[in-house]
This record gives structure tokens, C-alpha cells and sequence, in this order.
């Protein structure tokens, strides 16, 4: 195996193995920030199927993750308080179910990332950045304006949601299920990669023409990666919200969209594993340098700068040297 | 709504959409040119601002303030350029979008060190306070007249300055054909330099004249670079042109949506939910207004680059 | 940033309020960087001058920053909670940041010391034994507007706040003293720096006066430009937006301002001459609003600590809700509620000895309490 | 079945082109005051290599261009298989049978020759949108892929990344990557440029044989090459074809051999 396959591992074993051991060891909080980090990577994942494998840099990422966050947040909501979403023309119910709120979140962020990625794939580069951003604001004022989930307050939803044969108020069992899901993203990126798909959206980032000259549209399979990276980004936000038992308009700021850019970055564009380590690493120095000084941000700045102009693979580049692409 | 108030906010429209054109010159000139694209550009509004602010309150002088906004800006964005900007050029736009936002971080939390979390104090000079009688009636702030007036001079200026001068033909030339400067015997980074220093500048003047309009505080840059964002891409990245034509239709958007959207929705809904949906929807519509420009032109209105 | 207070021991037999030996944790998360740091940075300022002068070593305060990110906010306090073990938490400065921890920090236990935010759903529906607002709740001062604009002889008034919660809330609290008309009513977006547009209909809608809430630098961009507009009826503002952090970012626009406020500098009464003075002696700038919020807060915990074992929840709530305390706002009660029943004061903004400050013109309401509690069940 | 499902789009047949596979019908193009083409009327017969020449800046590659789908002329219309494909994008008359090399080579620079190939077999399956099984483990797609790259000469450098490839290599790749799509038509924008003199040779001996696979509609520079492989020529001056004919008449043509012959040079 290559030196970033046993990177990989070490990293998604410890990933497990911190919070197993706060377990022992009666340190609960420890629990909730690797959960924090299995989500964020979660989210990074998807950014990363868009932006490392497509090439196409979304500033509105913010947006998937709002969607998934609320779709969690109007569903609980509703079972809260008894009163239906919806009963004309059919009676749709809120749940406290997480399955079926992680289906919803999945099908809706994957329905509005077909909306703005069907405009947004109009254009390219710059012009694709800003368009991505300004979806994400259009979202953000909308969710700020409107009262009807509490506007700028957002909605808190008092327990946890349900797993069936689970106790999710269990930090830990908590873990274990944003854990499996981070895992079975990371397993379905991973066969994507070498997959069909793969081939053509990494060949499309490289060069359009030679895509658009054997008869495959660019268009279709970027919107395709587009969809699914939004979904998965979704169904963060919506395990996200579940956490903080919370949902609020910040998640779809652009500084979120920001951050979960910086997951990406900081471990390593187009690395399987880079936004695991990068939302770990996000976390850890969030914690360290927040415990230093009032100003860690521009620490944070700082690091990332460094990242950005000499460690361009980021963290597994540092660790693994480059990538072999070839196959 | 009388004809009066409706000039009224057309020239409120006018006056918000200079100020973002003062923003988004520098940042559309500087991707036209360098091809970079640039999110600390607020961080320099801020500056600029707070520049202003400092001299302000020790000289007294608005004056000066203004002046020291333009030069305090303009030596911050030299210094970024020469530190980090620099080595952007080459690369990608995600690596751009990166360490800019890295940028923004190490500013915002930087001014905040030196200036504390205390808003400053920055206000408009007494001369060119109160309001003054137009045609018609109108009451108008003289301030903002001024500020109308000081932002066309300055597009004017700068329309001069690409058109007439060496410079100005050396970065049409960046712009056209980024080797045929080189082959110009011109030093590129130079001119990359005081090209960065110059948009450095715009923002901070539009960020001196207004705080003393709002508040001097960290973080009033973010919303104002978003908003210079959407122009420039409204009006085609590049394009100097068509970032006075864009700032000014975003301009007036924004103020008259703010203004007749509540209105409309009046009309057939009671006047409580119309103001709500009316607001709302107002604040979207901008990013309305960009995304349907670019889904008919998808290169902005006059833009040529891909 | 992380501060732990752990007061010299030795201390311990020469203070009088310290009976109970238990030592209390209290968690404050507070917004400490960014944009809205001045109220945070009021409000620990305050706290911590109250837990110095007790000198009671029974107290330990850990202090964090949330960045004004609700999702920062509940994360810091399942840690404090879960790691740091704190029996209270307070600090809050904004309500939605408020909305996402307290439901859940009463939930398991904890007690939560409101010194801000005071969104009417924990007044109401969700209030809880283990919460209590020592600051207002959110309604109260916009209220009090309301009934000072009668007083004032305001029959048409032009009323105008962001479009949010907080905001529906401010011109629901102000129409519903308000006996008046109302001659136009906007919903701003919120962030909002011109108000070019809002102050041209204001001009045209022939309203005598002006009732806003804007808060933080909202409130500071709108009362420059409304003092530039040539606009001359009064305005009328809750206290955050002329409070003593503020004002010298204002300066002359905001003098004349008439204002409501639960508290000023010049309140006559013993605690408040001392906590004005201390305040200044240590800090080097007169308390604002957020402050003198942030020190009955603290004082109100160690009223409670006196008298009962953090140990006993049941005794500890009951000696909160005694708010047996010398509040710097004079009378203080808590309503059933866990919110305060409080006189509420206008105040105008004047220059004293060339520092921009408020002083008191008159009562605005009396003893008022808010109307949420009727949906509490508590 | 594919170009069956097309013809919803294009049900126009024009007779008198439907004897020739590709076809253009009064093309014109302008770019502001530049006429790129200019009522461009020719056609590709079933097995002819078709040669398009004329000096730098007389609209060759733009007319490649319209053809393959990258721009669309303002006017006139396109036919490929006797179906209007004027208002087809470039992948849509790929699927049609289209095959494209470039100028400049358009590859994927990071992906490995093999994988580069299977590329264009994936395009001809026209089934990208298979997420779980990987790609190489199709045996499928790699017979056809190592086909081609046997072929074209490079079978030995499967692994190599396209971008260590030598500049003859890439284009030998640009040709494998067509090959796989079994195209009805080509079309091939200077494939012999930047190859050595034993490279072009190779490739001439390649194309002519290729021509009865599919014909080829060529633009090259290098006469040689051009008098030994085109069956007809058309020369294209200022965005016109002023003349389409056999070598033997193009070659007699006095605005030929001014350009061509040295008689005068408008290259400079």
C-alpha cells in the first residue's frame, strides 16, 4: 500500500480511536469534538467531489449545509409540536426519525443543488465562484427574513432525533453514527474515483474539449458531481443540526462555505482522506490557539497562508509526498 | 409614492451605487490585469476607513482623513501585494480564493488588535453637512450629493487614466495580452504593483467617505466586498465599463427594491405580511438580478473573458 | 480565550458573604472577537469586577469566547458542561445564540444567569425553573418607548427595526403601549448600513416622531445619518443603541436622543454610586448598559451562594429567585417568569465634561413586567 | 441507435447531400469585422481524405470548428449522415460518429495513455454515469482501448501520463482516443505538425490507410503530406473556398502556387 493509504488508515483509526478512549476515560466533551470533526469532514467530503475531483471551486457550499440543517430542523419541529407540515394537497407530518430525515435532507439539498448548479454549470471560473456565492446569500437573507422557523433566532429542537435500536443522546453511540456515515461517504467517494464517472469528471476538470470530443457533456457530468457533492454536504448539515440539537441562518453564511473550503485545503485537495484531516486539524487549532489569545483568528490566517503558498498538497501532501493519479 | 420621494431614492440609488463602483474598480481591474481575484479587497475598505477615522480625531481635518485613507490603503494593499499577492498570480483561482480569505482573517483581527472593539468615531464635516433644496423641492443630504459627484470625478479620472496615460496603455495591454507587456520592456511586477496599490486605494476612499456616513468598525468590509462581488460580475469581470453600469443598476435595485417591493406586495396581501415578504424578497433581490444577467449573459454584461 | 478566576484562599475569613463552603463553576460564553466584542467584553467586564470585590474564593469562572456563532456557543457549553463540570452558565449577549444553548443547559440541570438576551420564548412557552433573565425581556424596553411616546404627547409615529425576531419583537413592544398611530412601518435587512432610502420616507410620511431599533453598528450608521438628513422630529431609541460604548462613535449626532434604558450612571441609589466608581477605577471608562448588566448578574449569583449549597438545586433556585441582591438599578424582583419586574427610565444623551453620556429625564414605566409570562406555566 | 434517437432533433434530409457524409451549406461566421467564413459550401465523400488548406488566418479552424460543434456559424447549416446537425453541440455529434483531433492537443494531462483512451470508449458506450465499478475493471472498454493504442504505436506506454508524453506521442494519442469511437468521419486539424520527418511519414502511411474506415476531413500545412493523401483538395482564402478539386487541379491554380510554390508568400 502507498504511504497515503497508511496515512489513511492511521487517520480514520484514530479519528475512532479518540473518542472510544474519552469514553474510558470520562471525557465526554472529547466525544462531541470528534463528532464535530466526523461531520465537518463529512461535509468536506462532499465539497471535495466538487471542488478536488471537478475542479469547480463552490463558495456556496453553505448552502447544501443549510438545507440539510433545516430540512432536520422543520421536520423535528413539526413532531414537536404535532402540528403538520402540510395537509393540502396530501398531509405530510413532521418526525423525530433520523433515517427519514436524513432521506429528506438528502433529496431536497440534492434538488436545489440541481437548481443552482443547473445555472451556475451556465458558467466557468470566476464567473462560477461568484454565482455559487451569491446563491448562498440569496439563501442566507431568505432564511434571515423569513419567521416562519424563527428567522435570525433559528430553531432549536429540544432532543436528540431518533435512531431506531439506539440511544443518540449517548454521545458516543452519536459518534458511531456520524462515523458510519463519514465512512460510507469516504468508501463511495473512493469507488467513484476509480468509477466511469470518475474518469470523465476528472478528465473534464483537465480539459473540456477532449470530454466534449468522445461525446460526453461536460455539463451533464459536472452537474451530476455537483448534485452529489451538495447532497452529501446536506446530509451533514443535517447530522450537524442534530448535534448541536440547533439550526440557525449562520450555516448557510459564507464564511461556512468558507470553512468547509478550508477543511479541503488544509488537508489536501483531490486526498481522499484530506478533508478528515483538515476538519481534524481545524478543530484541534481552533481549540489550541483559542485557548492562546482573543486574536488565534489571525493565527488561523496565518497557517492557512503558509498552507496556500507552500504546502500546496496540505497536510497528507506534507505527510505523503505527491499523488499518483495515473492508474 | 409621490415623485418627489421617488427622485429622492433614485438619487440615493445613484449615490449607493457610486460607492460600489469606487469598491469594485480596483477589484475588476486587478482580475482584468493580474487575473486575480481578490476577497480581502474589503479588508482595504476597512482600512481605509479606519485610516480616516485615526486622522480625523487627531487633526480634525476631514480633509486629511480623506487623504489618509487613500494613502493608508494604498500602502497596505503595496505591502500585501509585494508579501503575498504576488505569488497568487500563477496560481489557480482556488488557491486565490484561499489565502485572500486567509488575508481577510489576519486584517479584520489585526485592525481589531490595534483598534480595539470599539466602534470609531468618524463624521461628516460641518460644511458639507445638513441637507441642501434641489429643483423641485427635493431635500437632499449634501454629503451624498458630494459623495455623487466625488465618485463620477474620480470614474472620470480613471477613464482618463486607462485611456490617456502610459500606464493606463501599458495595463490595456495586461489586459489584452499578458506577454505583450513583457515584450513592451515594461516591469511587469512594478506595474502590478501600483496597479494593486491604485484598486487599494479606490477602496479605501470609498471606505473613508463612508464611515463617516456609518459605523468605523471590524467587519464592515465583508458586506461591501459581497456586494462589489456581485457587480463586478454583473458587469463583466474586467470591465471597468460595465463596473459603473453595474454598480449603478445594483445601486438603484437595492434601494428602490427596498422601497417599492413592500409597496407592491401591498397590493394584494394585508399590509403587516407585505412588509415582511416585501423585505425579504428585497434582500434576495440583488442575487436575483445577478443570477438572471448571467444565465442571459453568462460572462456578465461586458465581459469577454471566459 | 480561557481565564480561570481562582481567588487567594487566604481571603476566605475576611469575607462575610462567603458561609457555604461548596465551590460554584460558572461558565460564561460571551462574544469576545468580531463585530459585536464591545457588548461581550461590557458585560465580563462588569461580571468580573462584581466577583472581585466579593472576594470570594468558592468561585471559579471560566470564560470563552463563541464568536457570535450559535453553533460555537452550543459547543462550548456541552464542553463546560461535560468537561469543566460548571454548575451555572451565563453571558449570552445575543438572543438567537441564546435560543441554541439555554433550552438545552436547563434541560440537564444547569442553571443559566440571562445577562442580555431575553427572546420571549424563554419568557413564555419554554420558560424553565433553571433559567432566569437578570438583564429584561427583549419586549420590555421598546415597551417602554411605547408608553413614553404617550407621555410625550407622539400621536404618529414612524416605526422601523431589521427584519428578524428581535426586530417583529421591538415594533410589537413598541405599538403595543403605543396609543398612537402609526405612520409607516419598515423591516430593514439586517447588517444594513444606508438608510438613505429609509430616511427619504420618513421625511415624506409626516410621522412626529421616529421610534428605531438598530442594533450595534446599525444604530450608529442610522442616528449619523438622520442627524445629517435634515430631518427634525425627535427620534426615540431603546438604551443599546445610545449606550455609553456606543456614543463616542456617534458624537454630536446622537445628542438630544431621547432613549430607555432599565439603568444609568446617575441612578440614585448606594450600589449604583459604587459600581460606577469602581467600575472606572479599574477599567478606565465609564460602565455602559451591558455592563451594569453583567455586575447584577454576578451579584445576584453570590446573593444565592450565600444562602444556599449549589449542591441543593431546589434551595439554590429558591435563593436566586429571592434576588435577595442590591441591584445598581435600584428595586428588583424576579416575576414568575425568572424575568424582571423593573422600573424602566428615559434617558437623554448629553455632553458632560466632553465624554457623550446619558442622564435621566424621567420614569417612562413602572414595576413593569413583561406580557409573555401569562404563557409561562411556571 | 443513437443517431435514431437524434433524427427527433433533425428531421430534415437534404438529398443533395445525402451522398456526401458531411456537409456544410452557405456557412458564415463574422467576429466583428472579420468575415471568418464566408458562404463556406463543401462536403466529405464516404472513403476520400478531403484536404482543406489556405494561409495562416483564412478561417480553417474556425470552419473545424463550426463543423465539430465548438462554435456555432451565424448562418447556413451543417449535415452529418444527412441529418442538420447545425443546432448540435460538440457531444452530440460526437455520438453521432464525429471525430475530432486538435491542433493543440486537448488531453488529459494528469490521467495515464490508457486512461485517456478508455475515455473516448466510455463517450462511445455512452454510459459515463456508472458510479461503483471501476473503470479499468472493464474488459470491454480496455480490449478496445489497448486496441487502439496498438494500433497508433503507443501500447508500450499505456501507464505513462499523458503528459510525459512527447509532443509526436500526443498526437498518436489524440488519434487513438478518435479511433475509439469508431467514427463515421473524421476531422483532423494538422496532425502532422511538430512531428519529425519519419513521424510524418509513419502517420501519412497510418491516415491513408485509415481513410477507408472513415473519410477525413484534414487541415494540414505540410504540402507533402497534403498532394500524397488528399483525394481533393478545397483552398480557403479570406473565409471563402475559391477553389475544390483534385490535386492535379488545386496544384495548377495560380493563387496555389503563389502560396505554395514560391512564386510569392502570403504567410508573411
Amino acid at each position: 500500500m502507498s504511504r497515503e493509504g497508511w496515512i489513511n488508515i492511521a487517520l480514520i483509526l484514530s479519528l475512532l480511536a479518540v473518542p472510544l478512549w474519552a469514553q474510558v476515560a470520562d471525557e465526554p466533551f472529547l466525544i462531541t469534538l470528534s463528532t464535530r470533526v466526523a461531520i465537518f469532514a463529512l461535509a468536506g467530503v462532499g465539497l471535495n467531489l466538487a471542488l478536488g475531483l471537478g475542479g469547480l471551486v463552490s463558495l456556496g457550499h453553505a448552502a447544501f449545509f443549510g438545507i440539510g440543517g433545516y430540512a432536520m430542523g422543520i421536520l423535528a419541529s413539526h413532531a414537536q409540536s404535532y402540528a403538520p407540515i402540510l395537509e393540502v394537497p396530501l398531509l405530510i407530518e413532521g418526525t423525530k426519525s433520523m433515517p427519514v430525515i436524513w432521506l429528506t435532507a438528502l433529496l431536497v439539498s440534492g434538488l436545489v443543488a440541481l437548481a443552482i448548479g443547473a445555472l451556475s454549470l451556465r458558467t466557468t471560473g470566476v464567473y462560477f465562484i461568484m454565482i455559487t456565492l451569491a446563491f448562498g446569500q440569496m439563501l442566507y437573507y431568505f432564511s434571515i427574513s423569513w419567521p416562519a422557523y424563527g428567522g435570525e433566532d433559528g430553531l432549536p429542537i429540544y432532543t436528540r432525533n431518533n435512531f431506531p435500536g439506539l440511544n443518540t443522546l449517548d454521545p458516543i453511540q452519536f459518534f458511531l453514527i456520524s462515523y458510519v456515515i463519514l465512512c460510507i461517504a469516504l468508501v463511495f467517494i473512493s469507488l467513484l474515483t476509480k468509477s466511469s464517472f470518475g474518469l470523465a469528471l476528472n478528465a473534464a476538470r483537465q480539459s473540456v474539449r477532449r470530454v466534449e470530443t468522445v461525446g460526453i457533456s461536460t455539463y451533464r457530468v459536472r452537474l451530476t458531481a455537483f448534485v452529489l457533492s451538495g447532497m452529501m454536504t446536506g446530509l451533514s448539515g443535517a447530522l450537524f443540526a442534530d448535534l448541536n440539537r440547533f439550526v440557525s441562518p449562520s450555516m448557510f453564511s459564507w464564511q461556512t462555505s468558507g470553512e468547509i473550503m478550508i477543511f479541503v485545503i488544509l488537508g489536501g485537495t483531490a486526498r481522499l482522506f484530506g478533508p478528515v484531516a483538515g476538519a481534524a486539524l481545524f478543530i484541534v487549532l481552533e481549540h489550541l490557539l483559542g485557548g492562546i489569545s482573543d486574536y488565534w483568528l489571525i493565527f488561523l490566517g496565518l497557517l492557512l497562508l503558509a498552507v496556500v503558498l507552500f504546502a500546496r498538497g496540505g497536510l497528507i501532501g506534507l505527510l505523503a509526498g505527491s499523488p499518483s493519479r495515473s492508474g | 409614492m409621490s415623485l418627489v420621494l421617488f427622485i429622492e431614492q433614485v438619487l440615493n440609488g445613484f449615490q449607493f451605487g457610486i460607492m460600489l463602483f469606487l469598491t469594485a474598480a480596483g477589484l475588476t481591474l486587478v482580475f482584468g490585469v493580474m487575473g486575480l481575484i481578490n476577497l480581502a479587497h474589503g479588508s482595504l475598505f476597512m482600512i481605509g476607513a479606519f485610516a480616516a477615522a485615526s486622522i480625523a480625531g487627531w487633526t480634525g481635518s476631514f480633509v486629511l482623513a480623506i487623504m489618509a485613507s487613500l494613502a493608508a490603503a494604498a500602502a497596505a494593499g503595496a505591502l500585501v501585494e509585494v508579501a503575498v499577492i504576488r505569488k497568487l498570480y500563477d496560481r489557480d483561482h482556488l488557491d486565490q480564493v484561499l489565502a485572500t480569505f486567509a488575508l481577510i482573517l489576519i486584517l479584520s483581527e489585526g485592525t481589531r488588535w490595534i483598534f480595539g472593539s470599539f466602534p470609531l468615531y468618524l463624521n461628516i464635516p460641518s460644511y458639507l453637512s445638513g441637507p441642501i433644496s434641489l429643483p423641485g423641492g427635493i431635500q437632499y443630504p449634501l454629503y451624498r450629493l458630494t459623495i455623487i459627484i466625488a465618485g463620477l470625478f474620480i470614474a472620470l479620472c480613471l477613464r482618463q487614466l486607462i485611456l490617456k496615460t502610459r500606464i493606463g496603455m501599458q495595463i490595456r495591454a495586461g489586459e489584452s495580452d499578458r506577454e505583450m507587456i513583457a515584450v513592451l520592456g515594461v516591469n511587469i511586477s512594478w506595474l502590478y504593483t501600483l496597479l494593486f496599490a491604485l484598486g487599494a486605494a479606490l477602496a479605501g476612499v470609498a471606505g473613508g467617505l463612508v464611515g463617516a456616513l456609518q459605523s468605523v468598525q471590524v467587519g464592515m468590509g465583508e458586506p461591501i466586498l459581497i456586494l462589489a462581488f456581485v457587480v463586478i460580475v454583473i458587469g463583466g469581470i474586467g470591465s471597468v465599463k460595465g463596473a459603473l453600469v453595474a454598480s449603478i443598476l445594483v445601486g438603484l435595485t437595492d434601494r428602490l427594491g427596498s422601497i417599492l417591493m413592500p409597496e407592491a406586495f401591498k397590493l394584494f396581501l394585508p399590509p403587516a405580511d407585505a412588509t415582511l415578504m416585501g423585505s425579504a424578497l428585497s434582500s434576495m433581490l440583488i442575487y436575483i438580478l445577478m443570477a438572471a444577467v448571467l444565465v442571459w449573459k453568462p460572462t456578465g454584461l461586458y465581459g469577454v473573458r471566459v | 480565550m480561557k481565564l480561570k478566576i481562582m481567588l487567594a484562599t487566604a481571603a476566605l475569613a475576611m469575607t462575610a458573604s462567603a458561609g457555604l463552603g461548596e465551590t460554584v463553576k460558572v461558565g460564561m460564553i460571551t462574544t469576545l472577537s468580531g463585530g459585536g466584542a464591545s457588548l461581550g467584553t461590557a458585560i465580563r467586564d462588569g461580571f468580573m469586577l462584581a466577583i472581585k470585590q466579593a472576594n470570594n474564593p468558592n468561585i471559579e469562572v471560566i470564560i470563552e469566547d463563541d464568536q457570535r456563532k450559535p453553533d460555537i456557543a452550543v459547543q462550548l457549553a456541552d464542553r463546560m458542561i461535560q468537561s469543566d463540570k460548571v454548575d451555572i452558565l451565563t453571558g449570552i449577549v445575543w438572543s438567537n445564540l441564546a435560543l441554541a444553548v439555554v433550552p438545552s443547559v436547563t434541560a440537564q440541570g444547569k442553571f443559566y444567569l440571562s445577562p442580555n438576551a431575553g427572546p420571549s420564548a424563554l419568557a413564555g412557552k419554554n420558560c424553565h425553573e433553571n433559567y432566569f433573565n437578570v438583564a429584561w425581556q427583549n419586549d420590555n424596553l421598546h415597551e417602554a418607548a411605547g408608553g413614553y411616546a404617550n407621555t410625550a404627547g407622539y400621536k404618529n409615529s414612524f416605526i422601523l427595526a431589521p427584519n428578524y425576531p428581535a426586530g417583529h419583537d421591538a415594533l410589537a413592544g413598541y405599538k403595543r403601549m403605543h396609543s398612537g398611530d402609526i405612520a409607516g412601518e419598515l423591516l430593514t435587512k439586517l447588517g444594513q448600513t444606508d438608510y438613505a432610502a429609509e430616511l427619504a420616507q420618513i421625511r415624506a410620511s409626516g410621522a412626529d416622531s421616529v421610534y428605531f431599533f438598530l442594533p450595534g453598528g446599525m444604530g450608529i450608521s442610522f442616528v449619523k445619518q438622520y442627524a445629517d438628513s435634515g430631518i427634525t422630529i425627535p427620534m426615540v431609541g431603546p438604551g443599546f443603541s445610545f449606550d455609553q460604548d456606543m456614543l463616542a462613535a456617534v458624537g454630536d449626532a446622537a445628542l438630544g436622543v431621547r432613549n430607555t434604558s432599565q439603568w444609568n450612571k446617575d441612578l440614585d441609589n448606594r450600589a449604583n454610586a459604587a459600581f460606577v466608581t469602581a467600575y472606572v477605577d479599574e477599567y478606565g471608562r465609564l460602565p455602559s448598559l451591558f455592563a451594569s448588566q453583567g455586575y447584577d448578574t454576578a451579584n445576584l449569583l453570590l446573593s444565592a451562594m450565600a444562602e444556599a449549597n449549589i449542591s441543593d438545586r431546589d434551595a439554590f433556585r429558591d435563593a436566586l429567585r429571592a434576588a435577595n441582591f442590591d441591584s445598581v438599578r435600584g428595586d428588583f424582583e424576579f416575576a414568575a417568569n425568572h424575568h424582571p419586574i423593573q422600573d424602566i427610565y428615559v434617558r437623554e444623551v448629553v455632553l458632560e465634561d466632553g465624554v457623550y453620556t446619558n442622564k435621566i429625564l424621567s420614569l417612562a414605566i413602572e414595576n413593569h413586567a413583561d406580557i409573555h409570562a401569562a404563557n409561562c406555566s411556571m | 441507435m443513437r443517431a435514431a434517437a437524434l433524427l427527433v432533433y433533425s428531421p430534415e434530409v437534404r438529398q443533395e447531400v445525402a451522398d456526401s457524409i458531411l456537409a456544410t451549406e452557405g456557412v458564415c461566421k463574422r467576429f466583428g469585422a472579420l468575415l471568418a467564413s464566408d458562404n463556406v459550401t463543401l462536403d466529405l465523400h464516404e472513403g476520400e481524405i478531403h484536404a482543406l488548406i489556405g494561409p495562416n488566418g483564412a478561417g480553417k479552424s474556425t470552419l473545424i470548428e463550426q463543423i465539430a460543434g465548438a462554435i456555432k456559424p451565424d448562418k447556413g447549416k451543417i449535415y452529418f449522415r444527412g441529418h442538420n446537425v447545425t443546432k448540435l453541440n460538440t457531444a452530440e455529434r460526437a455520438r453521432l460518429g464525429l471525430a475530432r483531433t486538435f491542433q493543440i492537443s486537448a488531453l488529459a494531462l494528469e490521467d495515464s495513455v490508457l486512461q485517456n483512451v478508455i475515455l473516448g470508449g466510455l463517450g462511445a458506450q455512452g454510459r459515463p454515469y456508472r458510479f461503483f465499478k471501476p473503470v479499468l475493471a472493464s474488459s470491454a472498454l480496455r480490449e478496445t482501448a489497448e486496441a487502439a493504442l496498438e494500433r497508433v504505436g503507443l501500447a508500450q506506454l499505456a501507464r505513462t501520463r499523458a503528459g510525459e508524453l512527447s509532443h509526436g506521442q500526443k498526437r498518436q494519442l489524440e488519434v487513438a482516443v478518435a479511433l475509439t469511437l469508431k467514427p463515421k468521419a473524421f476531422l483532423m486539424d494538422e496532425p502532422m505538425a511538430g512531428l519529425g520527418s519519419s513521424g510524418s511519414a509513419r502517420l501519412t502511411t497510418f491516415l491513408s490507410e485509415l481513410r477507408h474506415e472513415a473519410p477525413i476531413l484534414l487541415i494540414e500545412h505540410d504540402m507533402d503530406a497534403v498532394f500524397a493523401l488528399a483525394d481533393r483538395i478545397s483552398v480557403l482564402v479570406y473565409g471563402k473556398v475559391i477553389a475544390t478539386g483534385s490535386v492535379d487541379e488545386v496544384r495548377i491554380l495560380p493563387e496555389v502556387r503563389r502560396a505554395y510554390l514560391g512564386d510569392d508568400a502570403w504567410d508573411c
